[in-house]
């Protein structure tokens, strides 16, 4: 679904992403991780149309969009739940989710999408009417998933899930997410947290420095060293 | 007696002061621009609607959807093809080159219409309603809840619309309204226009109510600066109060003190908040 | 000698705890490493000690003198300097005038003249590695260089204390190890260093003690080779099943 | 290298000789123009000193300007003092003033900055429109006469300005080599990164504030005498302080020659325009300003150093750069 061919891409002067190569099939749950300045958000942002990828190629569904906007990538089934989630914290979680459908006119699906995310996420009912700024970090991240799933995305791209929650929150969200991957929606998650990421994921890559440095099933992956020495340096 | 009516007469002008900055403090408040050829967009209010009126003979409140209409286009215009390209710029460059726009716009009327004062007289000009010791004339009141119409239309286009939701989104995280696919450069036509068509009809009220020239604009500009700074730039609100309570102010300050003090009243106030509270009295942290 | 004591800092932001009743110090000559997994208050740490940020409670104190009360550049002057983890040169100022920024002010503020401060900026340009680039505008260096010109920025200052601020992110291997080798050289002159690093490799290696901070509080505090090897740091890092299944296997 | 260094030098001492005979031989009307153009290099420099190194884009300067004609002329006409000293007296109040506005109100940045200046600005305007007994108030304020002839006048003039142009080019000159100079564009870089280098911001902001007033305040003494008569809404005007932005951005933003490049241009170029087209040369003084700063906002000062730069590709760059 998901294929992308030796992405260069950076800020400016300043090049972040080397050449990544690396697939998401449909209906995939695929996860990526790497330490602290890896370019894991660098590349999330990339693939979403945040920034302009220098070189190298983006096939979504067999159509290259490397040169489309973000807003043209919406429409085109990719979307991304961004790092320290984002949300519009003068708006209500009700008019946050309706933000993600910014780009459907179907009323009948978007209320039925509507009806799915409370589902998924029950805490937000509560909230609906509550200013997202005055959230705990965890109902943030779900209101953030809930207001990607808005826009009926054929992949879902999410940035450092577990960032600042608590384990048993992360836990939690990332049940609902495999929920999500379940009922078919294809899954691209980014972390920094293995285990979150490994242990739910079908396969796996592994960036550092800007670069792909490893691949392949994710238990697989959960149990190579390296991963370790990455990490920690041992 | 005298001072409540003169606080009343103020309160009345604070309703057209209101309509000046709403538009004027939108295009702020959302693009982070401080449009100094506001006030040329007043004036090009209130010339489309006298010559709406004189040429075609329809009352001029009548004129006034036309005036916005027009003045719609031309700001989409202007912010399509000329502030598009600064909106990321620094505040020497965007200050600039909307003086540059003011210059221009002002001096083509000038060319156009010259610098003589023309005003709209209608059949009901002098006509004017009692209610109990105080008296209020028909067109400044008329004036006055247009103002707040208008008021109350945006509060309600921004707050309940899904093109009023991405104007808050975009304001909020530039990003996430990118992620969300809102257009960025659709919305900050509309904003920019939403804010050209305010103007126009600010420009018509006071086409109705007092005399008019090209180089009337310059005043209307320095009362935005102040109204948005009184009002803060977090809602729609924030214009009508700000709005009221400089006509307040103004009228107070020329009754107590004379009419030559009350800019000098009105610029230390300016200065004075925005070294307090540059938030404004009732700003808000989120649009 | 502890040159820097930090007593039950505390710092919030709104409802969070940055920082909660930290107390560490920094010990005269020493390359002190902080560790700790994104988010876990290291870049709020430097921030106060700095005079970024006040602190919500606690003290602060540099050589027994109360400082968390100072502006940053008070502090600078006493003879603190710090990196930024995203550089932060003068962009339209060539290479050279950055540094000369640091020399002029800093711990000297003032006491060298401007010809005097060219030569102490070439020095340091010439110390970490850039003297080829003396002249060249700082907006148009690589990454790496960019890191290096933020660390002689600091070193100009003639700091006794040096904090840094993951100097080493985003850089290649071998760029890693120049930068260490830089880092054991600016300690051999006599300069105290507290060093963020999320390159753990780089900063076991290079620090004589190592203390660890997870969701605002200390957890750990010790020689490099017993932090690595502490359930709780392992936990903090790479999540709490990790450790565990990671525990397993090597008791196995 | 030094050879470079004294053929730069003698190139601006020959300018210099040349400017200083040039009146000699040319028509008054001329020598009119060219003061106008050392004024505006004075204003424009002055600016450059707080908008341009240190980054506080003022669109209030023209208040030092206001306070400086008046201060010369309130003190010439009530007082009888001397010339020069109205004109040291300006310096004084323009500096003071600046000093104690500048406290507060450069805590302010970017937008907030600029209205404030202007609020300023403004205010004085009309604290002058009112002090009737002491300014004139609205009325405007005549200053003496000065003696000779129009040609003996217009000399005068000229060299009054062209000194103040060659003192506010030395000031500009020393202070950006200065410690004081590099504090200053550091706090215009990164004004946090700035501080925790060392340097005492507050300090270097109020100072570049207030070297900005110095000359700004001059000659605005100096122009009063020069035209003789001045109002609030003339020398306090908003135009006097957006000419200043203008000028600077389009001769080059942060560079020693932008402003002599840019009020030279501009002041030839609507002096042009107000003998052709009298009527409409402030609206294509407006398309003009437009134009710069879409296509152009650093400057001719960047495409004299790299001439390589002077082609279609670069302007549309330019425009392109900062679009949403």
């Amino acid at each position: 679904m998901l294929e992308v061919h030796g992405l260069e891409a950076g800020y400016g002067d300043i090049q972040v992403l080397w050449g990544i190569t690396l697939y998401v099939d449909g209906g995939a749950f695929a996860a990526l991780v790497g330490p602290n300045g890896a370019g894991k958000s660098t590349l999330l942002k990339t693939l979403a149309g945040l920034l302009q990828g220098k070189a190298g190629s983006v096939l979504f569904d067999g159509r290259e969009i490397l040169h489309l906007s973000a807003n043209e990538r919406v429409k085109q089934g990719i979307t991304l739940v961004p790092e320290g989630r984002r949300l519009y914290p003068g708006m209500t979680v009700r008019e946050n989710l309706m933000m993600g459908a910014y780009t459907r006119s179907d009323r009948k699906g978007i209320g039925k999408d509507l009806e799915q995310v409370l589902l998924l996420f029950p805490p937000l009912l509560e909230k609906l009417p509550t200013l997202a700024g005055k959230l705990s970090g965890g109902l943030q991240q779900m209101c953030a998933i809930g207001r990607g799933l808005m826009s009926h995305p054929k992949l879902l791209l999410i940035d450092e899930l577990s960032l600042g929650l608590a384990p048993l929150v992360v836990k939690e969200i990332v049940r609902i997410i495999r929920q999500i991957n379940g009922a078919g929606t294809s899954v691209f998650i980014v972390e920094q947290d293995v285990h979150a990421a490994f242990s739910n994921a079908q396969y796996g890559f592994v960036l550092e420095g800007g670069r792909v440095t490893n691949s392949g099933k994710a238990q697989a992956l959960l149990e190579d060293e390296r991963i370790k020495k990455a990490y920690l340096g041992m | 007696m005298v001072f409540i009516q003169i606080l009343l007469d103020g309160l009345l002008l604070g309703g057209v002061y209101a309509v000046i900055a709403l538009g004027f403090s939108l295009v702020w408040g959302i693009m982070n621009i401080i449009n100094i050829s506001h006030g040329a967009f007043v004036m090009l209010g209130a010339y489309a609607t006298y010559w709406i009126t004189t040429r075609s003979g329809i009352d001029p409140f009548v004129a006034l959807p036309i005036t916005m209409a027009v003045m719609f286009m031309a700001g989409a215009l202007v912010q399509r093809y000329i502030i598009n390209y600064v909106v990321r710029a620094p505040a020497s460059m965007t200050v600039t080159l909307t003086f540059g726009i003011q210059l221009l716009i002002v001096n083509l009327a000038l060319g156009a219409w010259t610098a003589n004062f023309r005003s709209i007289t209608v059949p009901y000009a002098g006509a004017r309603f009692f209610l109990g010791p105080f008296l209020f004339p028909y067109t400044r009141f008329f004036i006055f809840l247009i103002a707040f119409l208008l008021t109350a239309v945006m509060h309600l286009f921004i707050t309940r619309t899904k093109t009023g939701a991405a104007i808050r989104a975009t304001r909020m995280d530039l990003e996430s309204a990118k992620l969300n696919g809102v257009n960025i450069r659709r919305i900050y036509i509309i904003t920019f226009a939403v804010g050209a068509a305010l103007a126009g009809a600010a420009g018509g009220m006071i086409a109705i109510t007092y005399p008019i020239s090209p180089m009337m604009g310059f005043s209307y500009l320095a009362i935005s600066f102040i109204i948005s700074v009184l009002g803060g730039l977090g809602s729609m609100a924030g214009p009508l109060i700000g709005g009221l309570i400089f006509g307040l102010i103004e009228a107070l300050s020329s009754f107590l003190i004379g009419t030559g003090y009350k800019d000098i009243v009105a610029f230390t106030l300016l200065v004075v908040i925005l070294l307090i509270r540059p938030s404004g009295i009732l700003g808000r942290e989120y649009y | 000698m502890v040159v820097l004591q930090g007593i039950q800092v505390t710092k919030h932001f709104g409802g969070l705890n940055a920082l909660l009743t930290v107390d560490f110090e920094v010990r005269s000559g020493e390359i002190l490493g902080l560790i700790g997994p994104n988010g876990s208050g290291k870049t709020t740490l430097i921030n106060v000690i700095s005079g970024f940020y006040p602190i919500s409670s606690g003290q602060i104190l540099f050589k027994g003198y109360p400082i968390h009360t100072l502006k940053p550049y008070k502090v600078a002057n006493l003879g603190i300097a710090r990196t930024f983890q995203v550089v932060r040169p003068f962009v339209q100022l060539r290479v050279i005038e950055n540094v000369l920024v640091g020399a002029l002010f800093g711990k000297n503020n003032l006491k060298v003249g401007v010809k005097e401060s060219f030569r102490k900026a070439e020095q340091v340009l010439d110390l970490v590695g850039l003297s080829g680039k003396v002249d060249s505008p700082s907006g148009s260096l690589t990454l790496a260089d960019r890191k290096k010109l933020e660390l002689a920025k600091a070193l100009a200052m003639e700091p006794e204390l040096l904090l840094l601020d993951e100097v080493m992110a985003g850089l290649t291997f071998n760029e890693i190890e120049e930068t260490m080798d830089l880092i054991r050289r600016i300690n051999a002159t006599g300069v105290t260093l507290l060093v963020i690093e999320h390159v753990i490799h780089a900063v076991l290696n290079l620090s004589h003690r190592i203390f660890v901070l997870h969701h605002g509080e200390k957890i750990a505090e010790g020689i490099p080779h017993e932090i690595v090897r502490s359930p709780q740091v392992i936990e903090a890092y790479l999540g709490q099943e990790y450790a565990k299944a990671y525990q397993e296997r090597s008791d196995a | 290298m030094v050879k470079d260094f004294e053929k730069k030098n003698l190139l601006f001492l020959a300018l210099i000789c040349a400017l200083g005979v040039l009146p000699l031989g040319i028509g008054v009307s001329t020598i009119r123009i060219l003061t106008s153009v050392f004024m505006y290099i004075v204003l424009a420099q002055s600016w450059n000193i707080i908008g341009g190194y240190t980054g506080y884009v003022s669109f209030g300067n023209a208040l030092f300007f206001g306070l400086g004609a008046y201060t010369t002329g309130i003190l010439m006409l009530r007082l009888h003092t001397p010339f020069v000293l109205g004109l040291l007296a300006s310096s004084a109040v323009a500096f003071g003033a600046a000093f104690l506005i500048g406290i507060p109100v450069l805590r302010l940045k970017g937008h907030y900055l600029a209205v404030a200046t202007f609020g300023v600005a403004e205010a004085l305007r009309e604290v002058f429109n009112n002090l009737r007994k002491l300014s004139g108030g609205g009325e405007g304020l005549s200053f003496p006469l000065p003696a000779g002839d129009i040609r003996q006048v217009s000399y005068l003039f000229y060299y009054i300005m062209f000194i103040l142009a060659i003192l506010t080019m030395m000031m500009a000159y020393y202070v950006t080599r200065s410690s004081a100079g590099y504090a200053m564009v550091a706090i215009r870089e990164d004004e946090d990164a700035a501080n925790v280098m060392g340097i005492h911001t507050t300090k270097y902001k109020t100072l570049a504030f207030c070297l900005s007033a110095l000359f700004t305040g001059v000659a605005g003494g100096a122009y009063g005498y020069w035209v003789t008569f001045i109002e609030p809404n003339n020398v306090f005007s908003i135009n006097i302080s957006v000419m200043m932005v203008i000028m600077v951005l389009l001769g080059g933003i942060g560079t020693l020659w932008g402003p002599v490049i840019g009020a030279f241009l501009l002041e030839i170029l609507s002096d042009l325009l107000i003998s052709r087209i009298l009527e409409y040369h402030e609206a294509v003084l407006g398309f003009i300003i437009i134009l710069v700063v879409l296509a152009a906002p650093r400057g001719v000062m960047e495409i004299v150093k790299d001439r390589k730069k002077f082609s279609l590709s670069y302007f549309l760059e330019n425009i392109r750069k900062y679009q949403a």
